[in-house]
């Protein structure tokens, strides 16, 4: 089983004749991933190397070839308007891997996808993959196994070094989710807990955290509540200078300054490892495991 | 980016909200006579993108022009956290009844922009939120319908019982909204929102922070951009699609990613080292972005050794290997070099750098704990 | 009992201080309506008659004072934002009174009321009773009398020409609502006979509709497949001139012309009793009351 | 309210929707020198408030000014479902490759505007959509969004496979929302939408119907009523804010409320009657209205008998027999009158009416009953 993403998800890449779309559409199909359709505007009726049909909009896409997930490869400009016409044509699952979309237009794009009854993954996220099943987005196939490990992640490469370290050392993974490091986006760290303490084959969880917002304090707060499954949890940016960004009305706002201190003491109330070093979580999450 | 006061003032006068008349001079002189043509007593406000102004002495009220040229002489050229102060603006002096606070930011959690208004403005928002909770009412705005008339008029009376001021007030909120949208922003702040003695609504001082990912579509707000009141080495990187914060430390990284590239930081300082700066080379690395990193990195005096953390996802490790032999046979460099570098094109990667006498690691760990002992003047093991 | 307001009504009057306002307030406290609040904003602090207390905005009347339900006599260009000020400060029930509304006001509003979980009656409709409990915008108390009948009208004054009927008649009301006229409103009919259906004290329902739209079709077929309790309807507009307002383009729409007749066609299909002239209420309503 | 074609046109092209240039002229001879202008084929089209302008023989083809000067002749003082025509548009005849049909109208059971668009334009839609339905596409807006880039563009590929020509289409889909939207339409319509043998997009024909109730608040709107091309009667009506629709029959009916109004039509019809008019005073009266609405009725030649119909809620009955006293005082009926009248101090009422030697009945079939009887020639009972 996985997450999100398995043997029944059908994909439309949405962008598939530009660069990073035309690439990354022929490492999902060569690692085994079902993509049935192609979207770019004025393409329609042509077929992406020779296989998959392009259609004009997601709505053709989705009506004749039953997609039900997408992964958009856009510039940032169209992103906003490529996830809601994915959550507008009947998509359950859109992944945006688009970097730099503004945060004013994701704030129209939540609530539209909310009402679309879709999951919206990203933006500004490396996708996901169900190793073995299917693999959504630019995760690097040969890094992951197939094992019992659920791993979701707000960074990209971060997510790779320790997917990378798990399956070296023979563990492999579930679902491994990046769900994206901007202020606003479609899927947190309770969603993927809830999906993993769900899914019978994941046994234990690796959440990799950042500095910054208050994600992290509910997702500990959510494993200490509701989760039986152990969790081990690591925050990137303890050396990070504070403030760089967002200043103190942010910190206010959320009644945290989002510091690394705080996160990691929040993991610790609440029963979840630390990894102080993205190779710790190899020993921890086989203690767990046992 | 930020934006200097004198440029977020201009944006709300734009949109219709009152703020004093001001003019930005560069030296004393100009100040002075920018005094006479006020005709009264002035402040004088350091422009420069850094909080606490006030408290760094880069705010001084001025009786005369002669006491705007003294104070204007005194604050330029002043260094108010790390940034030297290159601009004043010269701006009346307001006879004040009251002051407000009025801000709105992006709030991730609500994923909405979120209004903060207080009746106790004009000193720090932080302040009050830590001592008198309840003297600061949010309000989150749903963009799907926009500030809507009785929420900036709730928000209106929740400073002013007089209904006249609350209606005024609520027509500052809806043009700070309307600002907030149209420049693409992630905060906009007035503070204080004053009450002048003449019973007239002013913003006396102004803060926009704008999303970056908003300039490519806005290049009128990209256009304020003042790469003078920045880092230089910063502002270098930033022109060359890399993400750069100088820090104190003496161990140089370059990393693709910033969840990684903070990792990595952690990591030098877990084996005792201190980071020298935070570098992100991104996703789609080539080797000219690499050639431009360690040319910004070497110029830091400070920097003992030279770290990469590459693992290869869209990034191709030929290219930063190639990046990487390209700079040092174009100017060799004077300290060492510890590469880590794992994931796709490792292969020719590992073969480029070997054919220039480089080695590299697969393992992070390893790496960093190599560049922090030589950042020691250990000897590479 | 009764529907949507009764005993348990305790009412803010938005608009309180204005001509219709103040007038159809002591009407309202006259009747026995508990009318707990007024707002006018400006005039916070000060007293209605002496005895209401007034306030700024609906969110202060409502945390100080718990109204449930507010009615609202403002001008139209301020109708909207009214509507929306109570739904958003927590009141369950909303009767805007205002005639005028811009159609593209209520296309924003009907969403949000949605979300926010109130129920909006109106705009431009003349309000609801409950006989002997409360009175809620401007129907005329003395021509109504408890009794078993729900009423439903899209119109103001050919309701209380029906109500004055059966109530002559001998023939009493639970509530009788008067819906609104407009092209886009709160509360249809089928809310209302859902509502009736569910209300024990009523044994039958009297409802007008107009020509123009197909409400009173959907209706009929909610009254076929969902309802036990009898319905008697009535058609304004059978000589009425067609298409003066909305033109064919609204038809086609629909799907239907929105004639008299095929209303009228559409009630017999579904069991309604067809009453010709408003007097044959009295008679239909009877013989559906043994 | 109903706006001309050439109306429709200026607010599309302020919108950036392009249209062939035009000129509204009111007589043959600057017909002529329109069509001379504009240097080729041109089209005269009345302008009337009326549908099937075409059918009715009010849109011409002219080869030569000449042509367009005795083209125009013929239509200028033409009827056309009653209206004269008073006025029309000479605009040059395009070469047309397709013709498309564009719609917006607000739809009551979806709540939203709805827009619908077919690739059989040209030809009336309600004939389109009888016959082949599925060559019309509907899309409802969500105007918490807006119209959305994508949905537009679905609808540019519903008209056009060609993706220059359906991106074209997707900016004129913006530009009438934007347009609809801006003027507060209940409708606003392009048909034909064309492509050109030039493969320009041209809104050939505009037609824009606005919300009474958005007239208020847009002056700018409300300035282009056209008081001409409509029934001066109907006109003297609104301007004294009644609802009035001229008709047929020959029984005069005033009624408050546009409900009970229809019913009152309704009944006199029932009892073998026909109604001369929809006259609604609305809900608050006033004396002066009544007089106003008698003025208008008793202007009708048809009238044989006039019904009063009033249930007094808002409206105070006691107004309404004070207003129809002092019509009769200023001028004495010439046809019999009936009244009803029950609500709102009605004791009041009926007093002051008798002291005019008036009675009124309290039952609304009784009255009706009579009004008929009298308009066939019977006595009053």
């Amino acid at each position: 089983m996985s997450v999100f993403i398995g043997k029944d998800t059908t994909l439309v890449v949405q962008g598939i004749t530009g660069r990073d779309g035309s690439f990354h559409a022929r490492q999902m199909m060569e690692y085994g991933t079902r993509v049935v359709a192609g979207v770019t505007p004025g393409k329609g009726g042509q077929q992406f190397d020779g296989v998959v049909p392009i259609f004009n909009t997601v709505r053709q896409a989705v009506e004749q070839t039953g997609a039900n997930t997408s992964v958009i490869y856009v510039p940032p400009a169209f992103a906003a308007d490529a996830i809601m016409e994915a959550a507008a044509a009947g998509v359950k699952v859109v992944v945006c891997i688009t970097e730099g979309v503004p945060v004013l237009d994701m704030m129209r794009v939540y609530p539209f996808v909310k009402e679309h009854g879709a999951r919206l993954i990203g933006p500004n996220c490396p996708g996901l993959i169900s190793p073995g099943e299917a693999k959504v987005g630019i995760i690097p196939g040969r890094i992951c196994a197939r094992g019992p490990v659920g791993v979701v992640s707000r960074s990209g490469t971060l997510t790779y070094e320790v997917v990378y370290q798990l399956t070296r050392a023979g563990i492999g993974q579930t679902t491994c989710v990046g769900i994206g490091g901007d202020p606003i986006n479609g899927t947190n760290f309770i969603d993927c807990l809830e999906a993993f303490e769900r899914d019978p084959d994941t046994h234990a969880v690796a959440l990799m955290g950042e500095i910054g917002g208050t994600d992290e304090q509910e997702a500990a707060e959510y494993v200490r509540t509701r989760m039986k499954k152990p969790v081990v949890g690591f925050i990137a940016g303890q050396t990070a200078p504070p403030g760089r960004r967002m200043g103190h009305a942010g910190a206010i706002i959320s009644g945290s300054a989002g510091t690394a201190a705080e996160k990691i003491e929040a993991f610790e109330k609440c029963g979840i490892g630390i990894a102080r070093r993205p190779i710790d979580f190899v020993a921890l999450i086989r203690e767990r495991l046992k | 980016m930020n934006l200097h006061e004198y440029q977020a003032k201009d944006i709300f006068r734009s949109h219709g909200i009152s703020t004093p008349a001001g003019e930005v001079v560069t030296t004393p002189s100009a100040a002075e006579s920018a005094a006479a043509r006020a005709g009264g007593p002035v402040m004088v406000k350091a422009q420069v993108h850094a909080g606490g102004r006030g408290k760094a002495g880069g705010v001084k009220y001025c009786k005369s022009p002669a006491e705007a040229r003294e104070k204007a002489s005194a604050i330029l050229g002043m260094k108010i956290k790390g940034l030297t102060v290159e601009k004043v603006l010269v701006t009346p002096a307001a006879e004040i009844a009251s002051e407000a606070y009025v801000g709105i930011i992006v709030d991730r959690a609500r994923k909405k922009p979120v209004f903060m208004v207080s009746a106790a403005g004009g000193m720090d928002i932080e302040e009050v939120a830590a001592k008198t909770p309840e003297k600061i009412r949010y309000h989150a705005v749903d963009v799907r319908y926009g500030l809507l008339p009785f929420e900036a008029l709730e928000l209106g009376f929740f400073l002013y019982s007089d209904a006249k001021l609350a209606r005024a007030a609520a027509r500052v909120m809806q043009q700070l909204y309307a600002a907030f949208m149209g420049s693409g922003c992630s905060l906009a702040e007035i503070n204080p929102l004053v009450v002048t003695s003449a019973g007239e609504i002013l913003a006396l001082d102004g803060k926009m922070v704008i999303d970056d990912n908003e300039l490519d579509r806005r290049p009128e707000v990209e256009a304020l951009r003042d790469v003078s009141s920045e880092n230089p080495a910063e502002v270098d990187a930033r022109n060359h699609s890399l993400s750069f914060i100088m820090l104190e430390g003496n161990v140089g990284c370059v990393v693709n990613g910033a969840g990684l590239a903070m990792a990595t930081m952690d990591l030098v300082k877990y084996y005792g080292g201190e980071p020298a700066n935070f570098l992100d080379i991104g996703g789609s690395s080539n080797p000219e972005k690499v050639v431009n990193a360690l040319r910004i990195i070497t110029a830091d005096a400070n920097v003992k050794v030279i770290l990469f953390n590459i693992f290869g996802g869209i990034t191709r490790t030929d290219d930063v290997a190639n990046g990487i032999v390209a700079a040092i046979k174009a100017s060799p460099l004077k300290v060492p070099l510890v590469i880590r570098l794992t994931g796709t094109n490792e292969e020719i990667a590992l073969k480029i750098l070997a054919e220039n006498g480089l080695n590299a690691s697969a393992d992070m760990d390893e790496a960093v704990e190599q560049a922090v002992k030589l950042a020691k003047g250990g000897k590479a093991a």
